[in-house]
Formats: structure tokens, sequence, C-alpha cells
């Protein structure tokens, strides 16, 4: 009989307890903010976008490499050496040009293990997380400065350049052995 | 009362029910279901320290509108292998108990629906047609979680209208009459008279009527809460346990009506316990029309004061809603079984004793 | 009367359902309400995480570990990287240890508030729901402030932690401590001694204490059974040694031993626990250099290891074989929900279908885990 | 209680049972022949001098030394070698640890289930038998745990090539 009013009794005090929390919440003041007009300020070091900074950028594919959903493809062109593709923030000479620099955005599990390898620190994550697309193509971002026609232009260019120093090896391979010149001479 | 008024007015008889039965569901029940689910949101949104709806309109006042704009236009699907007339009608049969439970709620001393002399028995008696409403739906959804939602929902109503009625039982016989026009009457407008303090009568009788009085609405107010399937026993509904229960699955319009008829059986039961404990739509503080003397001005006071306080109890409903956890069926069936019907049956012999003292 | 012929119905609490935390199907056979059996069955969020471990390299496995356990992946990072650098025997610098054992604790801490949360919500109680998620947030923003994420950090990296703590975290985190004491006093009075989260939880699914330790459970699971076992108290790793905080152990005060309410209760009180290692553990931070040991390429010996850390759900434990070169041979990762979850069908037997569910959130299990 | 003494107490109890402990940085393994594998465990277990009461962990192991055969599409096919299983045991009592490991061969890879010992076993080796195709016999319901039933080939092997379609669906993307 005792448990059975005590069972009562603490039923009948707990509720109220509980009530009398959830009431002093009523006038408590409130957490959530109203997000589209007040935003959140984020700290500096957030992790959100990908953004690469291509002047910086020297090809060097090492961002890469340490991308473990491998969501970066690179394609560099040797520069032919009479170019000059400028410098570095840090100044270091460019020898590449960076015909394809595609981060697909979608993919991306936001790790940042990009960021620390870099050599000129030119891949750093923004602070920007407001970027969802209608098409998931759209994610995929082209950061390479240079337009289809110039990249394909600087292959050309590359190619003609290979060509053009291997015809010179050969010739000069000819020189060096007069007596193998009769074969050579009628292979070109 | 009202419909012969209405009828010679509109010259048709017919035409004078049809005003009469239409008028408190459009004056009251259409807005104060819309206004009760918006002020569930905003209540529990601020006591859980979040804000609520308050985009569309000003403050978010037109946010449940714009939910019923919303069920409007959602596709209305029956389940392929539903019992289709079960299925469709199921809705409008439990808003049909709830709404027919407005006929004898005395909303002033010159409205009231039909003066009859046994309204709190014809209350009772019709706000536990929705049950069958209720298994309807469990049965026609033709899924499991609802069947079970209906199994448990038929216990929980049909077990908890006896601690209920003995709760009232114990009220009737001390007020004496089953007329909800005249319980209220009784109470004159000052709040000490009011029954849930003893009533008008003087003398030692009235202390003493007091915590049997309180006991009483207390049991009362749990059984209700247990009858309109509210916290701490939604467990028809119970969303972590099954999805939905029995309205699992009902969209569109069919599962608006479900909520219109939650909604409003939630007043219906706290404007009985108004009526008969808190005084109906006696004022607490003396008429305002009396003292400047305009006397057509008293009606409206007292259905504000009659709508004022049956909001009020909603209120303490959605308070309980937003504290505590659910009951378990088990633990439910032994809270009527082997506590509150024990308690009511204790109140009511004191009670009876307390007369016999006169 | 003759025996009514009853049926036993199957239900099927799908992968999408409101309260398996995550998707997990309980195939539960049912005898009217009382359960006969549950099945559960898993598989639903494989990601092959042990093949992909495979063809990457060291450091680039630690994200994939953050997504096992996403509620307390600072933890996952904990365990993975200190497995390797015993493999290859890195000594790390003391700031480095302090700041993984603030980070794992404070990681305790924001687990245990998802599992307290949900575990209301299983119960129907919604508003301590919010109340965990409002204390939550504020670790998140010190996570968030350090390492830049806020749920999945890649923040401890092998031989050091990708970043030093900011200058504003120290003054963010005792204000912190200070008004979470609060708000779990207020938690407290709202749940854990209402009588109606006591009936539902208190002498529901009993798990003693010989069957815990039998069916491998760790964590809050088997110290909810009264089985005094934590690993940083008796299997030390890292410097838990140097901080006085006790194991707390189900005593079944609100009903038998090793009840949904003892496991739950031993939930709340390790937050406290975890609170007071954190204070410790701030006076105690020197100061120094974190990024000075980490390598450049990470080539540990041929070899195999079993590490094990003691997350917030259980014990976690990695098995790394290598073999000399830069991608490991093997990664295994004993994961504590995929134990706990083996005795969900032997504690409830003959329980109601609401009690599967109370059990369920009682063991807190994270279906990332279970599937790898 | 070092894994020397135990593996004395071992050849006390199988004296013709060949056992050889192996040097390792995270400690010695005990290689062990398969087949007294189950009577092993249970001495393990309910000696009261190793009362090994808990099961940490059971992960299967491809040891891929088999001669790896090409295939006319590019990709290698392991034949011979050996698949294994490791146990990992700790006492909770006298709090020492044991890594045991049991060689397989790859065709045929069956080992006594000890799910009898400890029941913690069962998922784990569920798990093994789904990604590594190692047959515990003795188990309840050896069924794939994480895969669907009727995925073929085992995973994690190191010589899987992942099916082109499953049920219709193609599975490389």
């Amino acid at each position: 009989m005792k448990q059975y009013l005590r069972n009562t009794w603490l039923g009948i005090y707990t509720i109220l307890v509980g009530m009398k929390v959830t009431i002093s919440h009523l006038f408590k003041p409130k957490v959530t903010i109203q997000y589209p007009d007040v935003r959140v300020q984020l700290p500096e070091r957030a992790r959100n976008r990908l953004y690469v900074n291509m002047d910086d950028c020297i090809g060097c594919d090492q961002c890469a490499r340490a991308c473990p959903v491998d969501c970066i493809e690179i394609e560099t062109v040797k520069a032919v050496p009479g170019e000059d593709l400028g410098t570095t923030s840090n100044g270091k000479r460019k020898a590449l040009w960076v015909t394809k620099f595609d981060i697909d955005i979608a993919k991306c599990c936001y790790c940042a293990l990009c960021v620390y390898p870099c050599p000129t620190e030119c891949i750093w994550m923004t602070d920007v997380y407001e970027f969802s697309e209608y098409r998931r193509e759209d994610l995929i971002y082209h950061f390479s400065t240079l337009t289809p026609e110039e990249a394909l232009q600087k292959k050309l260019n590359y190619q003609k350049f290979e060509a053009e120093k291997a015809r010179q090896k050969a010739a000069q391979a000819v020189a060096s052995n007069p007596q193998s010149k009769q074969d050579s001479g009628n292979q070109n | 009362m009202i419909s012969d008024y209405l009828a010679e007015f509109f010259g048709n008889k017919y035409l004078g029910y049809l005003v009469s039965a239409a008028l408190p569901l459009f004056m009251w029940i259409l807005p104060y279901a819309l206004y009760a689910v918006y002020a569930e949101r905003k209540v529990s949104a601020f006591m859980q320290d979040r804000i609520g709806p308050n985009r569309v309109g000003p403050k978010g006042l037109f946010q449940t509108i714009a939910d019923i704009l919303k069920l409007i236009q959602k596709e209305d699907i029956v389940p392929a292998s539903a019992d289709k007339l079960l299925f469709v009608t199921a809705p409008y049969v439990i808003f049909a108990g709830t709404f027919a439970a407005f006929a004898a709620l005395p909303f002033s001393s010159v409205y009231i629906g039909s003066n009859i002399d046994l309204g709190v028995f014809y209350i009772m008696a019709v706000s536990s047609f929705s049950v069958i409403g209720i298994l309807m739906a469990g049965w026609a959804g033709n899924n499991k979680y609802s069947l079970y939602g209906a199994m448990r929902s038929v216990a929980q109503i049909v077990s908890y209208e006896v601690p209920a009625l003995l709760a009232l039982v114990t009220a009737i016989m001390v007020i004496g009459s089953l007329n909800l026009n005249e319980i209220s009457q009784m109470q004159t407008s000052r709040f000490w008279n009011w029954w849930i303090f003893g009533g008008p009568v003087d003398g030692i009788q009235k202390f003493l009527y007091i915590f049997p009085m309180i006991v009483a609405f207390l049991i009362f107010f749990i059984a209700s809460l247990a009858e309109v399937n509210r916290t701490p026993f939604d467990i028809p509904e119970a969303e972590s346990e099954l999805v939905a229960g029995f309205h699992t699955e009902y969209t569109g319009m069919k599962f608006a009506m479900f909520f219109l008829a939650e909604y409003g059986n939630m007043f219906v039961v706290s404007a009985i316990s108004v009526s008969i404990f808190f005084g109906g739509w006696q004022s607490p503080f003396g008429y305002l029309g009396n003292s400047i003397g305009i006397n057509w001005l008293i009606p409206v006071e007292q259905v504000f004061w009659f709508l004022f306080k049956g909001a009020l109890l909603v209120l303490i409903q959605m308070w309980l809603r937003w504290t505590l956890p659910r009951l378990r069926v088990d633990q439910l069936m032994s809270l009527c079984w082997k506590y509150l019907t024990p308690y009511a049956f204790i109140n009511l012999v004191i009670v009876g004793i307390i007369t016999l003292i006169k | 009367m003759a025996e009514l012929k009853t049926d036993q119905i199957v239900l099927n609490m799908g992968p999408q359902h409101p309260s398996t935390h995550g998707v997990l199907r309980l195939e539960v056979v049912l005898d009217g309400e009382v359960v006969v059996d549950v099945i559960p069955h898993i598989g639903y969020l494989h990601r092959c995480f042990e093949k992909h471990a495979e063809a990457m390299t060291y450091p680039q496995v630690i994200p994939y570990t953050d997504r096992m356990d996403y509620l307390a992946s600072m933890y996952m990072n904990f365990g993975y990287v200190e497995a390797v650098e015993k493999l290859m025997n890195i000594e790390v610098p003391e700031r480095v240890k302090y700041i993984r054992v603030i980070m794992g604790e404070l990681q305790r801490i924001a687990s245990h508030l998802v599992a307290i949360g949900t575990f209301g919500i299983d119960i129907g109680a919604f508003t301590p729901f919010l109340y965990c998620f409002r204390d939550r947030e504020r670790i998140l923003d010190l996570f968030e402030m350090t390492c830049g994420a806020r749920l999945l950090y890649n923040y401890m990296w092998i031989g050091g932690v990708s970043h030093d703590l900011p200058p504003e975290f120290i003054p963010k985190l005792k204000s912190f401590l200070k008004d979470f004491k609060k708000s779990l006093k207020e938690l407290n009075n709202l749940l854990s001694y209402n009588k109606i989260f006591i009936d539902r939880t208190a002498n529901i699914g009993v798990l003693p204490a010989d069957t815990a330790i039998n069916y491998g459970c760790t964590g809050p699971v088997l110290r909810g059974s009264g089985v005094n076992w934590d690993l940083r108290k008796n299997d030390t790793y890292s410097i838990y040694d140097r901080f006085d905080f006790e194991v707390c152990i189900g005593k079944g005060e609100m009903g038998t031993i090793g009840d949904c309410w003892d496991r739950y209760m031993v939930r709340v009180r390790e937050m406290e626990q975890s609170c007071r290692i954190v204070e410790q553990a701030i006076e105690q931070l020197p100061d120094g250099d974190v990024t000075s040991a980490i390598p450049k390429r990470v080539k540990p010996p041929v070899g195999e290891i079993y590490f094990r850390v003691e997350s917030p759900k259980g014990e976690l434990g990695y098995h790394i074989v290598s073999d000399g070169s830069l991608n490991p041979f093997r990664v295994k990762v004993r994961a504590p929900s995929f134990v706990n979850l083996q005795i969900l069908p032997i504690i409830s037997r003959g329980h109601l279908v609401a009690d599967i569910i109370a059990n369920l959130g009682s063991l807190d299990i994270v279906l990332g885990e279970i599937d790898r | 209680m070092t894994a020397q003494e135990i593996l004395e107490i071992i050849k006390q109890k199988f004296p013709d049972e060949q056992f050889e402990l192996k040097e390792n940085i995270g400690g010695e393994i005990l290689i062990v022949p398969s087949s007294i594998l189950r009577e092993l465990c249970f001495f393990l277990r309910d000696d009261e001098r190793l009362c090994f009461d808990v099961l940490m962990n059971l992960s299967g192991l491809d040891l891929a030394n088999g001669e790896k055969k090409k295939l006319e599409d590019g990709t290698f096919e392991i034949v011979g070698g050996h698949l294994a299983t490791v146990y990992h045991l700790h006492s909770m009592k006298y709090n020492h640890k044991l890594t045991l490991k049991v060689l397989l061969p790859r065709e045929k890879p069956v080992v006594p289930s000890v799910e009898r010992v400890w029941r913690v076993a069962d998922w784990h080796e569920r798990e093994a038998f789904d990604l590594f195709g190692i047959i515990f016999e003795g188990h309840h319901n050896l069924k794939r745990i994480l895969l669907p039933e009727d995925w073929e080939g085992y995973p994690l092997r190191k010589d899987y090539k992942v099916q082109e379609f499953y049920q219709g669906m193609k599975v490389p993307y």
C-alpha cells in the first residue's frame, strides 16, 4: 500500500518538476537564428569550398596525389624553352602550362589533405558553403586559365617543338659518326 | 433554443436548423483548429529554445493556412489493398463524434446548441463515438502499424471512459443537475462560487467539497487526455514505434481531417471540464456589461470567458505534451485500472458522505 | 474454451523507420504485443571501408575513419592514429597528447548528448533532444574553430594534429563547461528522474554481467551491467593515467542492474567525468609545436598490431597489418556498435514492441560503424 | 603473463601439436593448427590460470602469398598460398592478451567455429565468411551479413574482381 501511494506521489511530483523546467524555458532567450537573414560568422579555419589561385599553381600534381577520393584532375604541358610563363608569388619560375585543372567538388570530402602538400600554397578552402547547383556537371570546377583553344595550341606547339628536337638530335647523331651517314641519310 | 430563434428569422424551419448547426463549426471550430495548430507549434518552439514558424505572414500567423493549402493540393492516396469504404469514411466518423459534442456545449447563457437536460450524459456518449472511426481507419489502411495503432487506441479510449465518467458522476452528485446550461448558471459570477471551489453552497460543506472536487477535476483531466490521444497517452500514433499509428496511410485532406478532429476533441474535452468545474461562461470577476449598463454586452463577454478558459486548458494539454515521455500500453492500462479508477471510487464515496452531512 | 488460434505476426521495422538510429532493419516476430524474436539485418550502409583502406596511403585513410562513427569521429581518428604511431613507434610531443585527450573527451560528451537525446525521443519525450543538441552545438563550434569542420574532422594526424588550438579556444571551452553543468542538472530533472521515464526504462532489457562479457559488449552497455571495465583505466593508453576520474557503473538504482535506465544513467554520469578530465587537461596543457613529429612519408615496418581505445560507444579496436609499403595491407576495425547490437535479440525477448525501441536506444548504436 | 609462459601451459595440454610463436612489433603471434582450434579455445577460456574470457576481435586476412597467375583481361589470380583468421583474446581477470593466428589453404579455407566459446564471434565469423569466404563449420547460420545474400565473390580477397551486373544493375560506375 505504501508503495502504491509513493508511486502516485512520485508520479505527480516528477511531472510537476518536469513542467517547471519546460515552462521556465518559455521566457529564456532563443538559441536559433533566422538563417537567410542572419548568418553564422564562420571561424577563419572553416573548411568549405576549395579555391585554387592559378597564378601560383606550378602543376606539380601534389594535391591530386594527396586526395583520398581523387577528385582533382590536372593535365600539364611542358613549356617550349622560348616561352616565358611568369613566376609564382614567391619567386619560383613556372615551367609547365596547366592546360586542365578540374576539381569535382561533388566528390570532394572536405578533408583538406590537398592544402598541406602544396609547395606554393595556391590551393586552400574558403568559407563559402552555399554552392549548390541544379546539374551535377556544374559542380566540376575548371580552374585552368587557358581557354581550350589555347590549350590545344600549346599542345601542338609542344609537339612541334618535340618533333623538331628529335630531328635535330637525329641530325646531330648523323654528324657525330660520319660512316653511318649513308644509312641515316637515306632514312629521313 | 438558437435553432427555433433562427427558424423564425429565416422563416423556414430546416434552414434555421442548418444554420444553427453550421454556426459553431464555421464561427469557432475551424478558426480555433487553425490557430490551435499554430499555437501548439509556437508553444512547443518556445519551450524548446527555438522560435517556431515566423515566416508565413506576420509572426507566422498564416502558417497553418499555408499547411492546409498544401494538404489540399496533395494527392489523396488510397492504398490499393485498402478497404475503400471504411478508409474514406473513417476520418469523417471521427470528426462527426467530435462535432456532435458541440451541440450541448453552453457557449453563453443565450447561445446553446440544444438545451437538453442530459447535457453531460449526451456529450460523454457522443465523444466515445470516435473510437469506431479510429478502428475503421486502423483496419482499413491494411498496414500492420496502423492495425497496432487502432487496437491500442480502442483499448485506451474504452478503458479511460470509466474514470472520466466516475469523476463526472462525483461532480454531478454535488451539482445535482445534468443540464450544462443550468450547471453554468448555478456557478454565479464570482470565481469562489465555481464548483471546483465547492460551488454556491455555503457553510462547512463548501470547504469539505473543495478537495474532492479538485481530485475529481484532476482525474477527469488525465482521463480526458487519454481519450484525446494526447501525451503521455499518445500511444495509438506513437511516432517512435508505430510510425504514425492509425493514420499512417492517410495523406492530403483526410490527414487534415484527423488533425481537425484531434484539436476539436481537445477543445470539447476542455470545454466540458470548464463548464462543470470552472464555471462555464461565468466570468471570474463579474461582468463589465453590468457595471457600465450595456446589457447586450454580457452574452458576448460570457462567450469570451468560455472560450478563454477552454483555450487555457488546451494550452495546458500542449504544455504536457512537450514535457512528458510516452507511457507503454500495459502501463497505460495499469494506470487506468489500478490508480485512476480506485481514486475515483474513493472520491465518489467521500463526496457521497459529505452530501449526507447536510 | 479451446485455445484461440492465434498467429505470430512478422513486423518489419524496416531500414526506413523513425527510431532505428540509421538504416537497420529489425525483423520482429510478434505474438500480439509480446516480442517472440528480433532478427537485426544490417549491411545497408556498407561502404567497403576495409577495401578502400587497402588502396589508400596511411594518412589518406584518416578521412575514411571519420565516416565510420560519424557521431564520434574524433575518437575514430584517435584510435587509428595511435595504432599507426605504435606500429612506427613515433613519440608524439606532450602538447599533442593533451590536445588529443581534450578533443576526445569533448567528442565523448557530444556523442553521449546525441545518445541521450535520441533515447528521449524513442521513449517519447521530444524536448530533452533539443536541449541536448543545443549544448552539442557549442562543442561543434569549438571543433570548427580548431580544425575547420563540424562533424568529420580529419584533425588528428599520424604524429600530431593538423592545427594548434586557436587562442580563443580555452576561454570558450571554460565557459561551455560551466554552463554545461547547469544544463546537465536541468536534464536530470526533466528526464532522468521522471516517473514515466523510469517506468519505461527500469527493468527493461536487463543484461546480466556474464552474458555481457561473453557477448563481448563494451562501453556504457557493459558498464551499465555493473562490470567495472573502462579501457581508459584498465588498459590505459595515451596519458589517461594522469587524470583522476572514476568509472561510473550501473548500480540498479531504479530497477535491476543492467537495465535500460542504468545504461542511460552511465552515459549521463560519464559526461560529468569527461568534464572533469577536460578541466584537469586544460590546467596541465604544456605548450610546444604540434606538427613537429608528423613524418613526411608514413612507411611503417612489416608487422601487425591490434590497438584499442575507449570510444564513446565502447571498445574501438584497430587491427592493422602492414607489409612495409605505403598502403596498409589490411585494416580491420572492431566497431563497438557492431558487437553491442548482437545482444538486442537477447535483451528484447518477452518484452513489448515499445521496449524494443527503448532497448535499441539504450544500446546507442550507429549504423555507419556497424556496416563500415 | 607473457606469450612464452602461455605457450608453455598450452604445450603441456596439447603436447603433440606444433605451435609457432612469431615475433612481431605489436606483440607475439601464436600460429595454431586449425584442427584443434575449438578445444584450444575452450581450454584457454576455462583454464583458471589463463581464463581468456573476452574475444576482443576476430579478423580474416588474405596473406596473398600464393603465386600470381596472369589472366587474359589483365587482372591476376592467386593460386595456392594462405588465408588466415586472427583471434585477439584478452582476460579481464589477469589483464593479459594473446593473439592466435590460424593459416588456412586458399582453396578450402575451413576452420572450426568458436561461436560456442565466445558468443561475440557469431557476427565476426559471418563477416569473415562474407568478405573472405572462410567457412566456419559448426556456425549456426553462416550467411552473408554485410553484403546482399546473392552477391558473388568475396570482396576483401586480393584477387577479387567486381561482378559486372548485380540483378541487372551495372556495378562499376
